[in-house]
């Protein structure tokens, strides 16, 4: 019985190839996570070169069929690469990437030398025997257990399996030796080791990958998903599981493109796994461009808004304090200019009408805004936030007056309501702000969430 | 919060008409890396030539400041004006003395090569340092003490003499403004002879430096202006009047460490006017 | 290791390189004349190979310095699998493969290549090294992608073996590839030579270069450029795996040899050509040496060799220099052990036990054994067995003289260091004579003041100053 | 992490790199477990359950040659569905879903065998759901084959006409045991065919006969043209291997330059589906020693001509190839 078809007849072919990418891609996907943050993110590009020699030596002393031997041969170069690539590194200061390259030519060249002697006349194609195609690979079944799957398929578990317990088992030790080599050293175990270990591993897990999905694939797999998932976290732990994710959406959305468009599916799993890398780019929900954006115009049309308020705040105030006889003219009408974020007339159109939407104001008779009660609410412990912040520069740096209004008038926006009660309580007995204007005493419940101050 | 502070007092103002534009005029200047603010609205003007410290705790955005200023980093908000002109427009007029840790010491140049850079920016595209370039960047190199160094590979020498030849390298430039990144850290105390007079005799010449620095017990004696930054500028002004154990606190915020500094620094000034 | 900058003409050095190597490009031009003329010694072929190679192993040697420089080694193979996509889809845009367009084809991907590796840099986290990986292998797969597409069109002169038709074999090498080659070497030499200062400061201190008003990224994308064009040009020649190779190689071995930007340029040129003209003449006299694979062998020959060999920064040198400090240490405890020994005897030289000091400085016996031998051999001390086990030995005369200046140099630093504690990292490495140079007269002074205050200070006779210890030259 | 910690985890680190080598050894392209008692990996099925799905029968062929030749034979029995369209190297073909699908579907795979296809043939070799995979070569007896001196056999068995018509013995035996109904028919077509094969082969022999002995030797990139040599006596050269990774040296170009020199070769020759591989350097050098050699045009070596044109068959490919050798040799 074949898994596959429980999907019925058109799914069933789709099955195993997705599954296998999904568990090689995370493999190589989960690895690639310390690649890239040792800055060795062309280790796979370099093995996937290197492994030339070790296919034709064993290749000759296997022959063909013999497929066991070439895949030792390979992972044989996979781990000789990673050494000398270390040595040079550690014994000839020679940077990593120079050592990289120095090591994979050197060993792809002796592999062409000895084709060209030894196999003239031999059909040996190398990209074919040692670089499998993944819609071939995935498709080649076997028996066994009771039901059929891909012969590549416990191989490729096994390796998912060994790269997750080798993972898990080390995670304190990688993870210091990916950040901080000396500090781990000095902790007792040697990073060296360590190192060479995670090398090792990736030598045998890229090897193996190379068979099944083809170098292609695998070395995108080794450079991608870690990449996109360092935009979207700093986490190791969550890097890890985001970018075995990622890998296996590649898989998956890669296959369906490929069978769609009928093209080579290991290609389109790398480029769709650049397209993702380039949506996390934009979408990511830190450090994306879209979020960046998007946050700062947020931010500007709330300001708008509240000066908005405020000044309408202000004008109810005069005039009633024009009714109440006792005018004064210090408080100079808010100035339209806000936090220089985006500052621009649209965005004062935009808040002015959410604030309509919020129910903050209302059309008043004379065309212009009037407050609702809730809009005076907001705007009472706005003016009252400024207020305070002016008392408290004038108590704390002796500034003159003139200074106070535009700093607390940037200020006020960014005042939650834990602020405004130290502010309060640092100026127990003050009621009325520098400028002689009462201190709008209630402090409402603010529904606005706290904003930091800055 | 700014409190745009003019470095000249009241009076000087008056006396001098306000015809010729300010030194160093950095307006609301706000620097934020995603999203986290680094620098907040920071207010400064320069108009006469200051020997001027710019101090604060880690992080307070000293050097973001600097970078900002010389347009190495991107600003949120605000602008920045020197010698009423653009760090662009004004680049030849500015030096520059970088934090030793942003170069990579194994680059294959020598003290007299990394010198000589300074001159770059008044040869222009494709022309090549002459004789006079050289001497005058020999003639650098010796008033930094490190004359006989010329031509060794610059991964060969100390900290100190690594940063002696930042700093010579920065006169190279013949600048009217200097901008260094804590020139003192980290360096033997000959080294700081060196930096400190050098600092004096610039000042002598009318030049302005703008220093970023960390060691409290000598700001007194260093500096006649001061900078005091905590993510937004806590006090400016000249150095005795805002030197005060209350600016420090304010901009120090409780820590103890750099408050027992700070105070023997009061303690060694009053004991010596 | 170079002369100091001797005085710059600007003319001299731009000259001096750009002469020659027009006549090189030039003879690309001749080169029907020359085989004619040279066809009795050596087959057209061999000279076109040669040629060819000596000029690409130049050309990618000068400019692959800057990338080996700036931690980029392996852009050159980067561009070469983002080059990829451009061969079908120019096939596909035209609707016949023509290897004009396909050179055309890569050279635009590789171009695409260069622009979204400056823009990832600039608009996102992601380190160098991860965005050149990226950009290399979704490329790549998107090349793979429009093969296997372009495979079920109908587009006559064959379809298949994209990746193996634009990798070309160095031994196929055509006089058209040496011509395309010469261009490009003279362009990229002519532009380094113009804009050398531009380059070594952009790649040397990229922020201080934007303060004094240069475009860093233009310069950048400059460099880039030129390896993408080099990489391109070079891959129906010779394939991707020795342009690689030529990028990297002299770059990284002349770096052992020298610490001079300008020294290291014209090494790795000139060993950028002799790479490829070693390698491609012994391709032509031993049979089944593929050509390309064995200038990389020879290139790393080379590399290996410098790795080694090279004088202070090789391997093998190093580990000499730090024999030498450790041995001379030993040398100079040896003499200051004695000494102080003498000193506590009421000051005249007699017989003290070998194994007594070995063991307070817990030598081993061949270190004693080979510090001993050194030091009697330069006679600053005598020798003799005693009948039982061991040996004694004395200070000669002039082992006293010498003897003392060292303990003098020890007393003084460690009398510095109690009085200038933050002095330490400059003192640490002074040798005894330093201290009467570097330090300040009045400094000095007063350090041996202290001294003979409580009689430590060793009587020195003026003339008696010590041979310069062997380790001036590389005293941090 | 104390250091006994560190012991566990040390043993724990071996355990788990000797699982990991031992996985990929263990299994192999191993062949046992087939249903059709396939004897070695190159043999054709002898146990063939006959169709009895609806007619006609779906057969999937990789190359044109295959393609050609089971066309010849099945006749309107059989719907022949080409993989490798016109002009793609079986070496460097790129699979695709759609591909997969197709020789899923298919009733029976027809391929030409001995690893021309790469992994493919392991895919047709080993498959385990009972539908039957054909390879054409199996028919031809090993003696006859070129190579297996340790790197197995070379596969273009169709440059030698006579060789290739064996082939169309085993696509003959299989259809009789698969489709009896039809067994006439394909006897009688399968006839006919290789009857027109015979006297393409003595077209061949005599033409290249017509050629001047001193200058009958086919210079090409890829050392493809073993069998197409020996079957009709013209002396085979090449400039690199046969797989793309080979490289040639500066010395192998120099002495084909002398062979061709010395042996007035009028041309050379490069192919349509893989790199020119140092044939315009050949004709340069030559050139510069005042022997005039031109490329004396594209043989189809890997791949058949477009569909629809007369190279787009196999007797069409034949011909052309050897007209264009004779034509420039002559």
């Amino acid at each position: 019985m074949n898994p596959a078809e429980l999907l019925g007849p058109d799914l069933s072919l789709a099955f195993w190839p997705i599954v296998i990418g999904a568990i090689v891609n995370s493999a190589c996907a989960m690895l690639g996570c310390y690649l890239v943050l040792r800055r060795m993110s062309l280790l796979g590009d370099a093995i996937s070169h290197a492994v030339l020699p070790g296919i034709v030596v064993a290749f000759f002393f296997a022959g063909r069929n013999a497929f066991g031997w070439l895949f030792v041969g390979a992972m044989v170069m996979g781990l000789l690469t990673t050494f000398l690539v270390e040595a040079l590194r550690q014994w000839g200061n020679v940077p990593e990437d120079s050592a990289m390259g120095v090591v994979f030519t050197a060993l792809f060249s002796i592999g062409v030398i000895l084709l060209s002697n030894w196999a003239r006349d031999v059909h040996l194609d190398v990209s074919c025997v040692m670089y499998g195609d993944m819609d071939v690979a995935t498709s080649i079944m076997t028996r066994g257990f009771g039901f059929e799957y891909p012969r590549v398929f416990p191989r490729m578990a096994a390796a998912l399996v060994a790269v997750v317990v080798f993972l898990f088992l080390f995670r304190k030790e990688l993870k210091v030796a990916a950040f901080d080599p000396a500090l781990s050293t000095s902790m007792g175990f040697s990073a060296g080791l360590l190192h060479y270990l995670l090398m090792g591993m990736t030598a045998v897990v890229s090897v193996s990958a190379f068979e099944a999905i083809g170098s292609v694939l695998a070395v995108a797999m080794l450079i991608v998903p870690p990449a996109t998932a360092q935009l979207l976290t700093d986490r190791l732990r969550t890097m890890l599981i985001l970018s075995a994710l990622v890998g296996s959406l590649a898989s998956l959305l890669g296959y369906m493109l490929a069978r769609h468009f009928a093209v080579n599916s290991a290609g389109m799993m790398a480029t769709v796994a650049g397209l993702i890398y380039a949506a996390a780019v934009l979408f990511a929900p830190r450090y994306g461009w879209l979020a960046r954006t998007q946050r700062s115009l947020a931010l500007s049309l709330r300001i708008a808004g509240e000066d908005v308020l405020a000044r309408l705040y202000r004008n109810e105030e005069a005039s009633r304090r024009q009714a109440s006889g006792s005018a004064k003219t210090g408080d100079a009408p808010a100035a339209a200019e806000s936090i220089p974020v985006m500052t621009s007339p649209w965005i004062h159109r935009l808040a002015r009408s959410r604030l309509l939407h919020g129910g903050e104001v209302r059309p008043a008779a004379d065309g212009g805004l009037a407050l609702t009660d809730r809009g005076r609410q907001t705007a009472e412990s706005l003016v009252r936030s400024h207020r305070l912040w002016e008392a408290y520069l004038v108590q704390n740096f002796q500034l003159p007056l003139d200074h106070l209004h535009e700093p607390a008038e940037r200020i006020e926006h960014f005042i939650g309501p834990e602020l405004q009660q130290q502010l309060a309580e640092s100026l127990p007995k003050t009621v009325v702000d520098p400028h002689g204007r009462k201190i709008p005493g209630s402090i409402p419940t603010d529904d606005r969430e706290t904003e930091p101050a800055p | 919060m700014s409190t745009p502070v003019s470095s000249t007092t009241q009076n000087e103002t008056s006396g001098t008409s306000r015809s010729a534009p300010p030194i160093l005029d950095i307006h609301d200047v706000t620097v934020a890396y995603h999203e986290r603010p680094v620098l907040w609205d920071v207010d400064i003007t320069l108009t006469e030539p200051r020997l001027v410290g710019i101090i604060g705790p880690n992080g307070a955005g000293k050097s973001t400041l600097i970078k900002a200023v010389l347009g190495l980093v991107p600003l949120a908000g605000g602008s920045v004006s020197i010698f009423g002109g653009t760090a662009h427009s004004q680049r030849r007029r500015i030096g520059y003395v970088p934090q030793r840790e942003s170069v990579d010491w194994d680059f294959p140049v020598s003290v007299l090569d990394v010198v000589l850079m300074g001159t770059y920016g008044r040869l222009g595209w494709f022309r090549r340092p002459r004789a006079d370039d050289v001497a005058w960047a020999r003639e650098c190199l010796a008033s930094v003490g490190m004359a006989d160094y010329a031509d060794r590979q610059i991964g060969q020498l100390s900290g100190g003499q690594q940063q002696r030849t930042f700093l010579a390298r920065a006169l190279a430039q013949r600048a009217d403004i200097y901008f260094m990144d804590e020139p003192m850290a980290g360096v033997d105390a000959a080294t700081e002879r060196v930096v400190f007079s050098l600092l004096q005799s610039l000042r002598k010449e009318g030049k302005t430096v703008l220093v970023v620095h960390h060691d409290l017990r000598t700001v007194p004696q260093y500096f006649e202006h001061l900078l005091m930054l905590n993510m937004r500028l806590t006090a400016a002004g000249p150095t005795d009047s805002t030197f005060t154990a209350d600016n420090l606190r304010k901009t120090y915020g409780g820590r103890l460490d750099v408050l027992e500094a700070a105070a023997d620094a009061l303690r060694r000034r009053q004991k010596s006017d | 290791m170079s002369p100091s900058s001797s005085p710059r003409r600007p003319g001299l050095p731009v000259a001096l390189v750009l002469i020659p190597a027009t006549l090189i490009a030039a003879s690309a031009w001749l080169l029907p004349s020359i085989a004619a003329y040279t066809s009795a010694l050596v087959s057209y072929n061999t000279i076109v190979v040669l040629l060819g190679t000596t000029l690409l192993g130049a050309n990618a040697g000068l400019i692959g310095t800057f990338t080996v420089l700036r931690g980029r080694a392996l852009l050159g193979d980067v561009l070469a699998h983002a080059s990829l996509p451009g061969l079908p889809l120019a096939v596909l845009i035209l609707g016949r493969r023509s290897f004009g367009a396909m050179l055309g084809g890569a050279f635009i991907a590789g171009l695409a290549g260069v622009f979204l590796l400056t823009l990832v840099r600039r608009w996102t986290r992601t380190k160098d090294d991860a965005a050149m990986g990226i950009i290399r292998s979704v490329l790549f797969g998107l090349g793979v992608v429009l093969i296997s597409f372009v495979q079920t069109r109908d587009v006559d002169g064959g379809k298949a073996g994209f990746d193996s038709y634009i990798l070309g074999k160095t031994a196929g090498m055509l006089a058209e590839h040496v011509r395309l080659i010469a261009i490009v070497s003279l362009a990229s030499l002519s532009t380094i030579v113009l804009l050398y200062k531009e380059f070594q400061l952009t790649s040397f201190d990229s922020g201080f270069a934007r303060v004094q008003g240069w475009p860093a990224l233009v310069l950048d994308n400059l460099q880039m450029g030129l390896v993408a064009v080099t990489t391109v040009v070079a891959l129906p020649a010779v394939g991707a795996v020795l342009v690689t190779a030529l990028l990297i190689l002299p770059g990284v071995t002349m770096r052992f040899w020298t610490e001079r930007l300008r020294t290291l340029l014209l090494g790795s040129a000139v060993l950028g050509a002799a790479i490829g003209a070693i390698g491609s003449s012994a391709s032509a006299t031993f049979s089944l040496l593929p050509a390309g694979p064995v200038i990389v062998l020879v290139g790393v020959a080379f590399f290996v060799f410098s790795l080694l060999l090279a004088p202070r920064r090789g391997l093998i040198a190093r580990q000499i220099a730090q024999q030498k400090f450790r041995r001379d240490r030993r040398r100079r405890r040896l003499l200051a052990t004695l000494y102080e020994l003498d000193e506590a005897d009421g000051g005249e030289n007699d017989w003290h036990g070998v194994d007594r000091i070995a063991s307070r400085h817990a030598w081993s016996p061949t270190e004693l054994f080979q510090v001993v031998t050194e030091v009697e051999l330069e006679d600053l001390i005598r020798r003799r067995d005693i009948d039982g086990a061991g040996q004694l030995c004395r200070l000669t005369t002039a082992g006293t003289e010498h003897a003392a200046t060292i303990v003098r140099g020890f007393r003084l630093r460690d009398a510095l260091l109690d009085q200038y504690p933050d002095q330490a990292v400059l003192v640490a490495a002074w040798e005894p004579r330093d201290f009467d140079e570097n330090l300040p007269p009045e400094q000095l002074a007063s350090l041996e003041a202290r001294l003979r205050a409580d009689g430590r200070l060793p009587a020195v006779p003026p003339r008696a100053m010590p041979p310069a210890d062997g380790l001036e030259e590389n005293r941090r | 992490m104390s250091p006994a910690q560190l012991r566990t985890n040390r043993s724990v680190q071996w355990l788990l790199i000797s699982v990991l080598t031992a996985i990929p050894s263990g299994c192999s392209g191993n062949t046992d477990g087939k249903t059709d008692g396939r004897s070695h990996e190159n043999a054709a099925p002898t146990v063939v359950t006959p169709f009895a799905g609806k007619h006609p029968i779906k057969a999937v062929c990789t190359t044109g040659m295959v393609a050609d030749m089971v066309r010849q034979i099945g006749g309107e029995h059989l719907a022949v569905d080409q993989i490798m369209g016109e002009g793609i190297d079986p070496h460097l073909f790129k699979a695709t879903p759609d591909v997969i699908a197709r020789i899923h579907h298919a009733d029976v795979v027809f391929f030409s065998g001995l690893h021309l296809e790469g992994r493919l043939n392991e895919l047709f070799v080993d498959r385990i759901d009972g539908k039957p995979t054909v390879p054409l070569t199996s028919s031809i007896p090993e003696a006859r084959l070129i190579g297996d001196g340790g790197g197995g056999h070379d596969p273009h068995v169709w440059f030698d006409v006579a060789l290739w018509s064996e082939t169309a013995e085993a696509v003959r035996k299989f259809l009789v045991a698969f489709d009896p109904p039809h067994a006439a028919d394909y006897e009688a077509r399968a006839k006919a065919y290789r009857a027109e094969l015979a006297s393409l082969d003595t077209y061949c022999r005599e033409q290249i006969a017509a050629t001047p002995p001193t200058a009958r030797a086919l210079v090409t990139a890829h050392d493809a043209f073993h069998y197409f040599g020996r079957a009709y006596g013209i002396e085979v050269k090449a400039i690199q291997g046969v797989s793309t990774e080979t490289e040639a040296g500066v010395r192998e170009i120099n002495q084909l330059n002398e062979f061709i020199v010395q042996r007035k070769i009028k041309a050379v020759f490069i192919e349509t589906s893989v790199n020119p591989g140092g044939i315009e350097a050949l004709v340069e050098g030559c050139k510069q020693r005042g022997h005039e050699v031109r490329i004396g045009g594209e043989l189809y070596s890997d791949s058949m001509g477009k569909a629809g044109t007369p190279e787009g068959t196999y007797p069409g490919m034949v011909r052309h190839n050897v007209d264009t050798i004779v034509k420039a040799l002559r």
